[in-house]
């Protein structure tokens, strides 16, 4: 047993970090905001350099082929700054479900493309929860023509292909289709999180590719569960950011002529935002094993990792604010970055009680040896 | 123990009733109603005007200065009928009403109650706060603008922050230090400040809600009379303690059920299975977490208010109510997000609910920390009405100047 | 609008609380649990001396004819000691079911005899959820005999009478049979709480007397509404009692050669019970005012009630224990009554999950105008 | 990163598995097992005398103290396979094994550990631990058990409280106080003390569960050789954060998954409406939120040892293993009632496994006491792990009998 990272994976943690602390100051947040939540070019041709945007796609489809826990690494680096980039939509949607689900000539047409970061993917869910196996949609799919309105769809600005599900028959249809196409339209959404671009896309009778044959929920909840490991990181990383803000302010605050950090109150309630975290990261790394091991705890592994890094971030980010006190409040502080992000990180992927639901269906499933 | 009017809280109800249905809606401002910062004070100065004409605006106030000398649930009751109009109320007609005139009447000459506690009644004055500085948040008393005596005036200089409405005010209250060699508690004073001074520049602040609502406010040498000093040299802690008990019983006034909209929007949202939201369990149990602790401030306001109104001394318990409402309010705007999943995130026609949960959720990290923090509230609860021992103080008994942080 | 105790309701807690002070010390309940959890007759017959028992009953069937907040207030008192006699079992449970639904002459005959505190009832619920209108029992009325064994029954040793409801057709019967019926059983449980006796009550062929004819779902809910209520008072009365024997404790006991209550963490631990039991002190107050007044929202007000005073008994029960350390947890120590306590009294008239469900079913009918 | 035994790991778990299946169920004891508590002592010193033989009794040891000089995987793949068996390890093998050989192997003389290391690990002695006083149990340096020297000798006399096994125990660890003109954690000694010399009294303390775990240990004039001094005269203190850092990282080792058995016990259960307990989503969320704070926990240990096995420091991490053990025992036992509503509350066949949540939630409140209280561990976590400044502390520098409390 070793239940921690390899040296690679921590020089990769290091790399990745530097590049981020480099180019993504909160400075570039602020700008980020002003100009609309268009992501950043210039970080995502850095990242893109590194390679480890095809972290999992394997070597011969234009990745480096290396684990799901490489790709969570950067994912958790991704989050401590809130990186301006469409790595999550791109990489751990689009290119999974083209890597799970597209035919040999779509994973060779795309893959290599979104490896490199020339081109980014994006998912359009059939309707506002987040999720992919729902009766519920929006969009509707005859002769292969897709008409409707998704759900908020993250990125969908910058994206070259568009990822839709739609419920067919017993099951789903996954779809691919290219941006471009005259008959859709991006309408931009006004969201809570002001750093990350959501839409809503229509789509009037587009013609749209399959990706493979439609699905059963089984498949799509072991897509969700993967997405949901990588956003636990991302969460985990941004929650981290947190911590470390509120440690570094309230050490240099004085109040009442003594640091905000020397009251009982200030580190008991850090003490606890640490246990938060270690406990997700915890479970979080247990998540990626799973992950790479095929595990067959694979269900209750990734929901337990993301019910406990939303209540982490969730947790961090409020305490963070509130450490900041007046200050905090100013746009000039960085805390609301992540108070805004935590939001969104709970509800992108499906919302605490959807995967409550999910890990004790698995585990009882389990217990009862179905 | 009656929830109801005694009869003559019901007759006065009866008055306050027909004379709002008669007078508010010509001052009433719409939701969508497109209005600049201006008209709106306006509005607000001739809304109190009109209310102090007819003898409503300063119910509990005695009549020698121009109130109405009501009791304290007459004052609830006006303000329960007044709340179901959308009337304009901006926060510097409490800075007025609620602070800046009860430390006067408290700690000030008679002249000085004189020159502004009409003029205030009226809407003739807009005032503003200017108590707290970027050093000087919950530790209040280190603030350091400094005010130095020369001849009949005093000149001041220093930074004020977290002052609404400085760039529209005639008045601000005012802290400054007037003698840093004594312990910092003891080296304040309390001023009123003619806002037209020179050397006062406002400059707005960029809240993390992309509004401006808030000011930073320096001042440059502003010269300041004497007698616009209200109570004693070095007297400043104990009327800033007075604004702030009247501020402390005024605030959390918003009743609002949250959870009671929760039910009603959560009963709309329908699962995917095609059942309302509300029938899930975890969902009862988060709104009715909210709904006991909402329901629970407004009565336990209801039991300070029947105490306030026999007389006995409100203590450190009304600390409570802000407490309680701040968090309630970032817990339930969370919620409302919630509910809704991944789509509460994003604000849509014709859901107006969400642009209230999104600045909800914001304005409540505001009302955590403003006018007593959360720590700083269960400190005072700890210490002043469970007799705790108070947190151990390396600067009480320094000279302000010898301070480290100083 | 007065939202206070009346000057009468001020004097009676005091005289209340100096009987149960005086009659009721902490040794007296050690002494209770080695004799096995009976009730103790002295104080008993003390507290019907001050004739508090009848509060709530009419003068001419014996009682005093006070109000419901009367009766409150004598809970909260009995609360605060835990004091081990009848007073929810005979006054809040069985005398109100017999006013509420008995015949006259089932009135005439009880109730001057439980007012008196001469005679004690008991209520038996049908099966084991502390709850009065379920389909499911584990007794069945048949041709007027009762048969079958009850869930938990507190108080049933020291009971003359015992109130039963059974599911009948389509509503539920709520009988009445003497305690000494030779067809009865009662076999006394191991419970939670050393400090009042709950039993199982078996009924072979038992002939009990019809309380009225069958009620509907609704009348039982008010019934157990109302109880609910008085359970909130003594609740609320053991997590004062937690809050004090803390603060005693905390301000005396030196760590670090300062007291331990000078320690923020413990202030702020104390803070939040504070905050807890103010808040369900007041939805106490506002729901017995609900039921004196009969109000609209008896539902929401009541249940509002218990969920809060539950709420506050748990969290003061725990945190008292967890200040008092190590000798808390010797049984010299008075922390441990109250911590089981805070678990009989959070489930012996229904779970949390049992009135979320209410108070939220009766604010939603409000909402849509039901 | 790899959840599954190395190659070198397999071979010794199959090794361990196959011994254990031949040596243990001798001397399992069943959980309906009537037994003395004297013949629980003899079999647990059988069972250990009998791992001493096959080499499994110190797998982390070095050889020449008797050990197997393992790694800390191959004890910790051990200890997972003896857990899977009953059998009995009362508290005092481990004050034995876990506290105080390894002090006296860090701060004793060669010759106290050939004494002592060998003769506990064939398990020839039984040890209980004399530190916790009535005033000293977070602020454990506060003791004032005191020592006078006297010639070749100590005389000890103090009281000594929560010492499990005392009325059995051949040795006990001991702290008194050496001299009290220093500060107090600068004055402590460090004993071994032999239970069979005379001023010792030992009485059991009874508990908030009615047995009698603990005792109470009077110390009167005991008369202690020097030679069982364990490290320097005030060295004590050192001795003691060495005994007690071993304990933190034993335990919290039982993973046993409440979570996991709480779904197991919903899905028994029934409510009114003829559903399993486990559809309610309010249940669902209870039992997700301990899922993942049990787990957590799990994986954060595995984390830890890794570490360790790395040949890494562990910090103050290992607070938080106890801490939140504790906190989730007293949750998930009280789940377990809510589960089962009023009917949870008693005791009855064949409903076993109330007797365990009764006992769990009544022993959860030890657990969040002894060994470091909450409120300590958080402190230690804030000041060791995130580097925050330490409590206030008035008694730093003051010798402990200038102390108040002293």
């Amino acid at each position: 047993m070793n239940f921690d990272l390899s040296e690679e994976q921590e020089m990769l943690r290091e790399q990745v970090g530097r590049l981020f602390t480099r180019e993504c100051p909160a400075s570039l947040l602020r700008s980020t905001v002003d100009d609309g939540a268009q992501y950043n070019l210039p970080l995502w041709n850095s990242l893109s350099e590194l390679g480890v945007l095809g972290a999992v796609i394997p070597e011969d489809l234009g990745g480096v082929g290396l684990t799901e826990l490489d790709l969570c690494v950067v994912l958790e680096q991704a989050g401590r700054v809130l990186a301006p980039i469409p790595l999550y939509s791109s990489i751990c949607l689009g290119a999974e479900i083209i890597l799970a689900l597209g035919s040999e000539a779509q994973q060779e047409h795309w893959l290599p493309k979104l490896a490199s970061g020339e081109k980014r993917a994006a998912l359009a869910y059939p309707q506002g929860m987040g999720v992919l196996a729902t009766r519920d949609s929006a969009v509707n799919l005859k002769s292969g023509l897709l008409s409707g309105k998704t759900g908020p769809c993250g990125d969908a600005d910058s994206a070259d292909i568009i990822v839709v599900t739609v419920p067919q028959n017993d099951g789903w249809q996954l779809c691919l289709v290219e941006a471009s196409h005259p008959g859709i339209t991006v309408e931009a959404l006004q969201g809570f999180d002001q750093l990350r671009q959501h839409s809503r896309i229509e789509f009037k009778d587009v013609a749209v590719e399959p990706l493979g044959n439609p699905v059963g929920a089984k498949t799509l909840e072991i897509l969700e569960c993967r997405t949901a490991v990588y956003v636990a990181f991302e969460q985990i990383g941004g929650a981290q950011a947190c911590l470390e803000m509120a440690l570094a302010y309230t050490k240099e605050r004085p109040i009442f002529s003594r640091p905000l950090a020397s009251y009982q109150s200030t580190k008991h309630k850090l003490a606890d935002v640490f246990v938060a975290i270690e406990l997700a990261r915890s479970n979080a790394y247990y998540a990626a094993w799973a992950m790479e091991a095929g595990s067959d705890d694979l269900v209750a592994a990734c929901a337990a990792a993301r019910i406990s890094a939303t209540q982490a971030f969730e947790l961090a980010s409020r305490e963070n604010q509130q450490l900041h006190g007046g200050i905090g409040y100013t746009w000039e502080a960085d805390c609301h970055f992540y108070y805004r992000r935590s939001r969104l990180l709970a509800l992108n992927c499906g919302s605490q009680e959807i995967w409550q639901d999910r890990l004790i269906s698995a585990l009882a499933k389990t217990a009862s040896g179905d | 123990m009656d929830f109801k009017d005694s009869p003559a809280e019901a007759a006065f109800r009866s008055e306050s009733r027909a004379w709002l249905l008669d007078n508010a809606p010509d001052y009433c401002i719409s939701d969508d109603a497109e209005i600049t910062e201006n008209e709106l004070v306006q509005k607000a100065l001739a809304w109190q005007r009109h209310k102090y004409t007819a003898g409503f605006a300063a119910i509990t106030w005695p009549q020698e200065m121009g109130g109405r000398g009501g009791t304290i649930l007459e004052a609830m009751v006006f303000g329960e009928e007044e709340a179901k109009y959308k009337l304009p109320m901006p926060a510097f007609i409490s800075v007025g009403l609620s602070m800046a005139i009860p430390t006067i009447r408290k700690h000030g000459t008679p002249e000085q109650l004189d020159r502004f506690a009409r003029d205030t009644l009226e809407g003739n004055i807009i005032w503003c706060q200017l108590f707290s500085e970027p050093a000087a948040g919950s530790d209040l008393a280190n603030l350091s603008t400094r005010a130095v005596k020369d001849g009949d005036n005093w000149i001041i200089t220093g930074q004020k922050v977290w002052s609404s409405w400085a760039h529209h005010a005639d008045w601000g209250i005012l802290l400054a230090r007037t003698n840093p060699d004594v312990p910092k508690h003891k080296g304040i004073s309390f001023f009123v400040l003619d806002m037209r001074s020179s050397g006062i520049e406002v400059r707005p602040i960029k809240q993390i809600s992309g509004a401006s609502d808030f000011n930073e406010t320096f001042l440059t040498e502003v010269v300041v009379p004497d007698s616009c000093r209200i109570g004693a040299e070095g007297e400043g802690w104990a009327c800033a303690m007075t604004t702030l008990m009247s501020e402390r019983l005024s605030s959390g006034e918003d009743d609002t059920s949250h959870a009671k909209q929760l039910i009603e929007l959560a009963s709309m949202v329908t699962r995917d299975s095609g059942e309302p939201a509300l029938e899930s369990s975890a969902l009862r149990a988060r709104i009715s977490d909210l709904y006991v602790r909402e329901e629970g401030l407004r009565h336990f306001t209801s039991r300070m208010r029947t105490r306030l109104s026999q007389g006995k001394p409100l203590g450190a318990e009304a600390a409570l109510a802000k407490l309680v409402y701040a968090n309630n309010l970032q817990e339930g705007s969370a919620l409302a997000m919630d509910i809704e999943e991944f789509d509460g995130l994003f604000l849509e026609e014709p859901h107006a609910h969400r642009t209230r949960s999104h600045s909800d959720y914001i304005w409540s990290t505001a009302m955590r920390v403003a006018g007593g923090a959360d720590e700083v509230l269960k400190n005072q609860l700890s210490e002043r009405v469970l007799g705790m021992p108070g947190e151990f103080r390396m600067d009480k008994n320094v000279p302000f100047s010898e301070l480290k942080n100083a």
